[in-house]
């Protein structure tokens, strides 16, 4: 039994290939890793013939540092610093699903009201991430101004988060048991402030950009993902939604207080980028629609049932907890010796890293520029791909 | 305005898992004459530019804040995390124990703790070493002080020309925390007790590998690195 | 084939009485020289330096500007820390540039990496050249301004496409393939739209055509085909210039930053500049063809009320205008998303070109019977 | 669970349904559970393997979840630490393409058949797979609680 | 007194610049080196028709040749490969050929011109120069008028312009923009949802 | 422009009133120079987002600084601004954009990851301890990821440096404040209460005055001579 095992040259310069520079009407072009496509640092190799995409080799693996390994040394509560560092964007989440797991495996107890904030500041940061997701696209499509727009939400939101958490983008607030502080006194009333503030930015997204005859023309029946085709990618969050599957782990297996807040889930009907597109908009109607609800009902109660100093005991075996994030969902296996006070293995499932592969056969046959408003929609971000 | 409108969804319950799920379905778009959609999509393009006018023409909606020109007015989050600081009583004495607990608590080692015997007490506080240029801020040491001695402050300027100068001795004084010093009466003893420190003082590191005081937190490499021989090499292994 | 369409839109063409005194910096130049060779020297020298002036002002300013309407379309502020302001922000750009090491790519083509930025360059200059500015302040009015300023114009594009090529870049390639072919492709249509305006003032040169707009501008003298024209002109001449929406040679988040990702320092700058003055240059036009030039607004016979336009001197309108055109394609390039190549390609082959072509036609049937507004004039 | 043969056991200590099946019948098991409508696991949520070092073998585990019925499952093979070749099922679940060369990547798991077999974040001349318990990287700052 | 003597300068100006650059379209060993040099010729003897007072065929010449033309032959060079576009050394046969064939147009043009009798204009037959005139020419339906030959011209690009469209055309494109066809129906129905299909409850995790 | 920096000056120094014409150049040059600080957005992580974009967004505005015009490719780029952990795939690739840039060039590490690795500075296998075991690094901007405003302070300190910074009198050199310029030998604690104090000033280290004032003036300047200028 044999098991091949190739390299990036074995596809982008097999051995016997042509070398003649005027056999070939195909080339290769490397986007990335420092490209203004690549959020962050993805290589992207494409083969082009003309301006037409021939085919996609995504090369991840340039902000990978290693969490896993590195997890495998810190303690339950140390490693919740690095979930910040993978998907910076929905850190909070990140931080809320390793928590959450922990929290099912090691059988610690949470109250209401840290569940309570928890959805809140989810919600809030999945507001954000969506902010800043359409500022992303719009500047990626060439226009500069939604980019600022977007920015411009993000940081009312962030005010928020630096009043509460203290910090702005590595939050590390979501702790096993609890969280690290008690929101601050102005929270409930700075978040109404907010949310009035965006609902109406909301809209003026509709006109700037989402009515711009330009964005339709460059999303409408652009890298159509059909819906078993994204399941069986292993698409989740609003890339599979967008095909029109409700998979949304906020109704299928509800954790917080997802269960008692009202809310939708948008779906698209085609699975074109135009689709992705609507249903990141609507998610942010809806999350602000969530956090309404429960804005005025945070019940009392300590902010954490765990002292900082307790030990967490994680009985041996394999852990496995689930949480939506922004981007889909992230899956956290812990795998527990028992004994120590850290894994014994972490792996995460990140969202990005399933929608990444979507790429290789959404951007096929498409042009250069499809490629951008493709990964624009899938909204990637690379460090989680990486980890 | 444009051939389809954002807030034309449509509500609807779908099922997965065997449960309902209520949904919204985001629009899609509408079959139009050829004209209309040139209409719309001229009428589309001048919404944008509207929108975009009417924020050039109000300059209230400016939402720039001048950074170094409002430093005197430049009010930040109090619990936002910038730097590390070790706080001391009301008498001017450090809190800190040197009971290493936010060191242990350290997700990347950034907190080095020096004692040295003491005068008032078996075990005092020589140099608390913290790296400013490896923490994450990620608020465990805080949290972890059993006496309230550190505290994280907003003081954010701290950009320098050298990495050395990224790490600081944090404690003013090497010596016994308050609470040792305050059951000491004479005062002459509680200051010959606390010998000044620098921030800036001690030498200090380039690269975490040659700073001696952290030597014995990092394991270097080991004696034999087997990265080489034990793994099977790529390419064709049963 | 523009060249024989030019040649149609000649036919007819008659000798326009001006009321205005229109003499050029080379009329008097031409005028001095039977007497006094060194005051012709003088008008050229002057107007060398005019030129050199305008250029590097213009620019400066230009730029300076669009980062200021930039923020406050974006509601921020822009360049404040470099004078009041910002003022001399791109004062310091432009030594910074100047200082800057120039870098040519080990296997690029030297020479022509050297030289396609001043050809970039020179196309904008040349256009300077020949823009009525003002009754009295107009280089040359060669007389065939519009057909020049259409050749001209066509030497931009070797800059970019040799700049592209060159720079022995694959992203340079494909921007410089991109602009050349959507260069070319809408100066089709930005002629068909400048044709109209001749057929109708019945001369090619610029100030005369200024001057046959002393009744009214061609926008609304001409009823709709003005209006259409001017609508095509101005939407293919930003294509022209590669703004945005049509700013694909150098789309950054496709290919970095296009024909000119190679290149650092002064020839950078040289690309960098001659894209803004293009603007100024594709404005000014636009204003000249369209908006009258540095004609006052007038309504013909209406002395009464053309004597108080007349307060505003001329110069003062002709800047006026084109600051004004060149605000709008700023706010199209702060509002709009790129378009994608075959797009841009459709919209110019299957819209503005059939649209032009039928444009051009009722144009004609206009003129020949004197269908649009003050015929007599 | 119990329909399918021998050697198709529960993997105890997993917060949900697992089962450990003998790695060389995972492919037919991984057939079984996707095509089988009852079961009809059509979304591989996750794969990766751990490195249980005392007992010199990798354990890969497979977290299915089917979006018709909404249920899941975990599938778990072991392997031998110094042979860990298994069938690659990037045929049954597309998606286990990237998370086997994942797998390959920084542990070493080598999957037979796949299509596209390389490294993933790392180089291609990186030597070593840093995910086993036993990897030393000499670069490697360690420090241990 | 002057602009003669001005003019003149320039002549000889562009005239050697012309040939310059026409040497180095011959000699140039990059294929794009050899179009820049013949832009450079085409643009000096639109210099010399400017001197010679015939403007609109300088700016004709200045459109259709280097606005048009070079930009063609530096298009097809870039097409054809991304390298570097060296010419060979020729071979002595090739060289020789060359030769023979450039003395033999260098005789046959000298016994051209040698027969030519140079001189100034007869005052009747001067060329229109004003663009009303040429255009009227071009238009005139009398013996003097071109506009048979005009509209052939027409007719021929026209047919080259759809030829070349019907060259270039591989496939049909993917997408139409700016149509007025919405979403056809029945699309959605590819990405009907799985879990919409009634199936019996699964045992959940 | 190379031959106006590299050979205009010694000819000009060698006129009458040359002297003030170099200095008044040199004064141009670093004033355009550090007011015109085009950055190349080398963001890998979280740091991007507050480093290159958030910097640039309506709140905070770098354009203030004239700063906005980021460069996608490293020629047109003045500064890099590292925002993100380096880890060795990402290396050499960064090193060779940084080659690619054009002189005069700086960088910046912005975050603790740039700075040290930060948080995976221990137990990771692909990490790079430090952007400036990659590339020289000009200006280290702590934090994780640091505000926008302390990224501002960061070009703030970078603008000073460039102001006092290169001479046309000895092109290519850099003059850097005290401590970069130290070599490995003299320890930090030696000068503290110099640094100390200028830190406390204005953050950064005057060369000229901060060295005349101490005792260590002679042997500061005699090093200074030796190294910093040699031709």
């Amino acid at each position: 039994m044999t098991v091949n095992v190739k390299t990036l040259n074995d596809i982008i310069a097999p051995p016997g290939a042509a070398a003649s520079a005027l056999a070939t009407e195909e080339y290769f072009v490397n986007m990335g890793p420092q490209h203004p496509i690549a959020h962050g640092s993805l290589r992207l190799v494409v083969r082009l013939d003309g301006e037409t995409v021939r085919e996609v080799i995504p090369v991840p693996g340039f902000v990978h540092r290693g969490i896993e390994k590195m997890a495998e040394h810190l303690s339950w509560r140390q490693l919740i610093h690095l979930t910040d560092r993978t998907d910076y964007l929905s850190a909070l989440m990140n931080n809320w699903a390793v928590a959450r797991t922990i929290e099912q495996a090691a059988g610690l107890a949470t109250n209401d009201r840290i569940e309570t904030v928890r959805t809140i500041v989810a919600e809030l940061q999945r507001l954000q991430s969506h902010a800043l997701w359409w500022g992303v696209l719009g500047m990626d499509l060439g226009a500069f101004t939604p980019f600022l727009y977007g920015f411009r939400e993000r940081e009312v939101i962030s005010e928020i988060f630096e009043d509460t958490i203290g910090a702005r983008l590595t939050m590390n607030y979501i702790q096993p048991g609890g969280l690290m502080y008690d929101i601050h006194p102005d929270f409930a009333q700075k978040t109404k402030r907010v949310l009035a503030y965006l609902k109406p930015k909301i809209d003026e997204y509709g006109t700037l950009l989402s009515g711009n005859v330009i964005l339709q023309e460059r999303l409408r029946n652009i890298g159509v993902l059909p819906a078993a085709r994204a399941i069986a990618l292993g698409c989740t969050g609003p890339v599979l939604r967008a095909s029109g599957v409700p998979c949304d782990l906020r109704k299928v297996e509800p954790y917080g207080v997802y269960a008692s807040a009202e809310f939708d889930v948008p779906v698209g009907s085609k699975g074109d980028c135009w689709d992705r597109y609507c249903v990141r908009i609507e998610e942010m109607r809806q999350s602000i629609r969530i956090v309404e609800q429960l804005i005025d009902h945070i019940p009392e109660g300590p902010h954490t049932t765990v002292k900082f100093g307790a030990r967490i005991k994680v009985p041996e075996g394999i852990h496995y907890g689930q949480i939506e994030t922004a981007r889909g969902i992230l899956g956290v296996t812990i795998v527990a010796g028992g004994k120590a006070d850290a894994p014994y293995r972490l792996h995460f499932r990140s969202p990005n890293f399933n929608n990444l592969w979507a790429v290789t056969e959404l951007a096929r046959g498409w042009r250069i520029a499809d490629i951008i408003a493709i990964q624009s929609t899938l909204d990637l971000v690379v460090p989680d791909i990486d980890r | 305005m444009a051939r389809v409108k954002l807030t034309d969804t449509r509500k609807e319950t779908r099922t997965l898992a065997g449960r309902p799920v209520p949904v919204v379905v985001t629009p899609r778009f509408a079959r139009r004459g050829r004209l209309a959609v040139f209409a719309d999509a001229l009428a589309s393009l001048l919404a944008g530019m509207r929108l975009t006018f009417g924020y050039l023409v109000r300059p209230s909606t400016v939402v720039t804040r001048q950074y170094p020109e409002n430093r005197a007015t430049l009010k930040l989050p109090a619990r936002f995390r910038a730097r590390l600081r070790l706080t001391l009583d009301e008498h001017g004495y450090q809190r800190c124990t040197a009971c290493r607990l936010c060191e242990r608590a350290c997700p990347n080692a950034s907190i080095r703790i020096l004692t040295r015997p003491g005068a008032l007490s078996k075990h005092e506080l020589d140099r608390y070493i913290w790296r400013m240029d490896s923490c994450v801020f990620c608020n465990a040491c805080v949290q972890s002080c059993p006496f309230g001695a550190l505290e994280m402050t907003a003081e954010f300027e701290h950009a320098v020309f050298d990495r050395r100068l990224l790490i600081f001795t944090l404690n003013r004084y090497a010596g016994p925390p308050a609470s040792v010093l305050l059951k000491e009466p004479d005062e002459a003893k509680r200051a010959a007790a606390m010998e000044p420190r620098d921030p800036y003082g001690g030498p200090v590191p380039l690269n975490g590998t040659d700073l001696p005081y952290l030597k014995a937190l990092a394991v270097a490499p080991r004696p034999d690195p087997v990265r080489h021989a034990a793994a099977p090499a790529p390419g064709g292994q049963a | 084939m523009t060249g024989a369409l030019a040649a149609f839109a000649a036919f007819g063409a008659a000798e326009t009485a001006t009321a205005w005194p229109v003499k050029t910096v080379a009329a008097r130049a031409a005028e001095a020289l039977p007497d006094n060779v060194w005051l012709a020297v003088l008008y050229m020298a002057l107007a060398l330096a005019g030129l050199g002036a305008l250029v590097s002002g213009l620019g400066m300013g230009l730029i300076y500007l669009e980062r200021k309407i930039a923020a406050h379309f974006q509601c921020r502020l822009g360049p404040m820390r470099v004078g009041p302001h910002g003022i001399f922000q791109t004062v310091a750009d432009t030594f910074k540039l100047l200082f800057k090491e120039d870098i040519v790519p080990a296997r690029a083509d030297k020479a022509l990496h050297v030289l396609a930025p001043f050809l970039a360059m020179t196309s904008t200059v040349l256009m300077l050249g020949v823009i009525p500015y003002s009754p009295v302040l107009q280089i040359s009015d060669v007389n065939i301004g519009v057909l020049y300023i259409t050749a001209v114009s066509g030497l931009g594009v070797m800059g970019i496409l040799l700049g592209g090529w060159s720079s022995y870049n694959k992203w340079s390639l494909i921007g410089a393939m991109r602009g050349a072919a959507q260069i070319i492709s809408y100066e089709v249509s930005a002629t068909l739209a400048l044709l109209v305006v001749v057929m109708f003032a019945g001369t090619l040169s610029l100030s005369g055509i200024v001057t046959s707009q002393a009744e009214g501008w061609w926008i609304w003298r001409a009823p709709v085909v003005g209006g259409i024209a001017f609508l095509i002109y101005l939407t293919a001449s930003t294509a022209e210039i590669n703004r945005t929406p049509f700013d694909i040679p150098e789309g950054e988040s496709e290919l970095t930053a296009g024909f000119h990702t190679e290149y650092s320092g002064l020839r950078f700058a040289f690309f960098f500049l001659a894209e803004f003055i293009n603007m100024f240059v594709v404005a000014a036009l636009t204003v000249t063809l369209f908006l009258g030039g540095w004609m006052p607004f007038h309504v013909g016979g209406a002395n009464a009320f053309n004597a108080v336009m007349d307060l505003v001197p001329p110069g003062a309108w002709f800047l006026g205008k084109t600051a004004l055109v060149v605000f709008v394609i700023m706010w199209f390039r702060w509002t709009f998303p790129r378009l994608r190549v075959d797009q841009l390609m459709r919209l110019e082959w299957k819209i503005l070109l059939p649209i032009g072509f039928a444009n051009l036609a009722l144009g004609a049937l206009a003129v020949l019977y004197s269908l649009y507004f003050f015929p007599g004039a | 669970m119990t329909a399918l043969a021998s050697g198709i056991e529960r993997r105890e200590k997993v917060n949900r349904p697992a089962v450990r099946v003998p790695a060389e019948r995972l492919l037919e098991v991984a057939a079984r559970l996707r095509d089988d409508p009852a079961l009809a696991f059509d979304m591989l949520v996750d794969h990766a393997a751990i490195d249980w070092h005392a007992e010199n073998r990798f354990e890969l585990f497979y977290h299915l979840f089917s979006t018709a019925h909404g249920h899941a499952l975990t599938l778990t093979a072991f392997v031998p630490r110094d042979a860990p070749v298994v069938p690659t099922v990037s045929r049954i679940w597309p998606v286990a393409e990237w998370q086997e060369r994942e797998a390959y990547d920084l542990m070493g798991i080598l999957y037979d058949e796949h299509p596209d077999l390389r490294r993933l974040f790392l180089e291609d001349d990186w030597q070593g797979f840093p995910l086993r318990k036993d990897y030393r990287d000499p670069d490697m700052l360690e420090f241990q609680k | 007194m002057m602009h003669d003597a001005a003019l003149t300068v320039l002549f000889y100006a562009f005239g050697a610049f012309a040939i310059l650059c026409a040497l180095a379209v011959v000699n140039a060993r990059r294929l794009l080196r050899a179009a820049l040099a013949l832009m450079f010729v085409l643009l000096a003897s639109a210099g010399l028709y400017l001197l010679l007072g015939a403007e609109f065929l300088a700016g004709i010449q200045v459109l259709v040749y280097v606005g048009g033309i070079v930009i063609l032959i530096v298009f097809a060079v870039m097409l054809t490969s991304a390298s570097d576009l060296l010419e060979d050394h020729p071979s002595l046969g090739r060289m020789l050929a060359g030769a023979v064939a450039s003395i033999g147009f260098l005789a046959f043009t000298g016994v051209v011109f040698a027969r030519l009798e140079l001189g100034p204009p007869a005052p009747g037959a001067h060329p229109p120069d004003d663009a009303s005139a040429i255009g009227r020419k071009l238009l005139d339906f009398g013996a003097e008028g071109y506009v048979l030959p005009f509209e052939l011209v027409s007719l021929l690009l026209l047919a080259a312009v759809i030829g070349g469209i019907v060259v270039a055309r591989k496939t049909p494109p993917r997408h139409q923009p700016f149509t007025s066809g919405g979403d056809a129906p029945g699309e959605a129905d590819i990405a009907m949802p799985r879990s919409q299909r009634d199936e019996p409850e699964g045992p959940h995790a | 422009m190379a031959l106006i920096i590299d050979t205009l000056p010694g000819l000009a120094e060698k006129i009458p009133g040359g002297q003030v014409l170099v200095t008044s150049l040199d004064w141009l040059l670093n004033w355009s120079r550090a007011n015109s600080l085009w950055p190349l957005s080398f963001g890998t992580k979280c740091c991007a987002i507050e480093m290159l974009m958030a910097t640039g967004a309506s709140h905070q505005d770098l354009s203030r600084f004239g700063a906005e015009v980021a460069r996608n490719t490293p020629r047109q780029a003045d500064v890099m601004v590292i925002a993100g952990a380096i880890v060795k795939k990402m290396a050499p690739r960064m090193r060779m954009l940084y080659e690619q840039m054009a002189e005069p060039r700086w960088v910046m590490a912005t975050g603790s990851c740039a700075i040290s690795g930060g948080p995976f500075m221990y137990n990771s296998y692909h990490i790079v301890r430090g952007a400036d075991e990659v590339v020289p690094v000009d200006v280290y901007v702590p934090g994780c990821p640091p505000r926008p405003e302390a990224f501002f302070w960061g070009l703030l300190t970078l603008q000073r440096m460039i102001r006092r910074g290169e001479t046309v009198r000895a092109p290519g050199v850099r003059r850097k404040p005290v401590l970069s310029a130290l070599p490995q030998g003299i320890a930090v604690q030696d000068i503290r209460a110099e640094i100390h104090a200028a830190l406390e000033a204005e953050n950064v280290v005057d060369v000229e005055n901060a060295a005349a004032a101490s005792p260590w003036h002679g042997k500061l300047r005699q090093w200074m001579a030796t190294n910093l200028y040699k031709p």
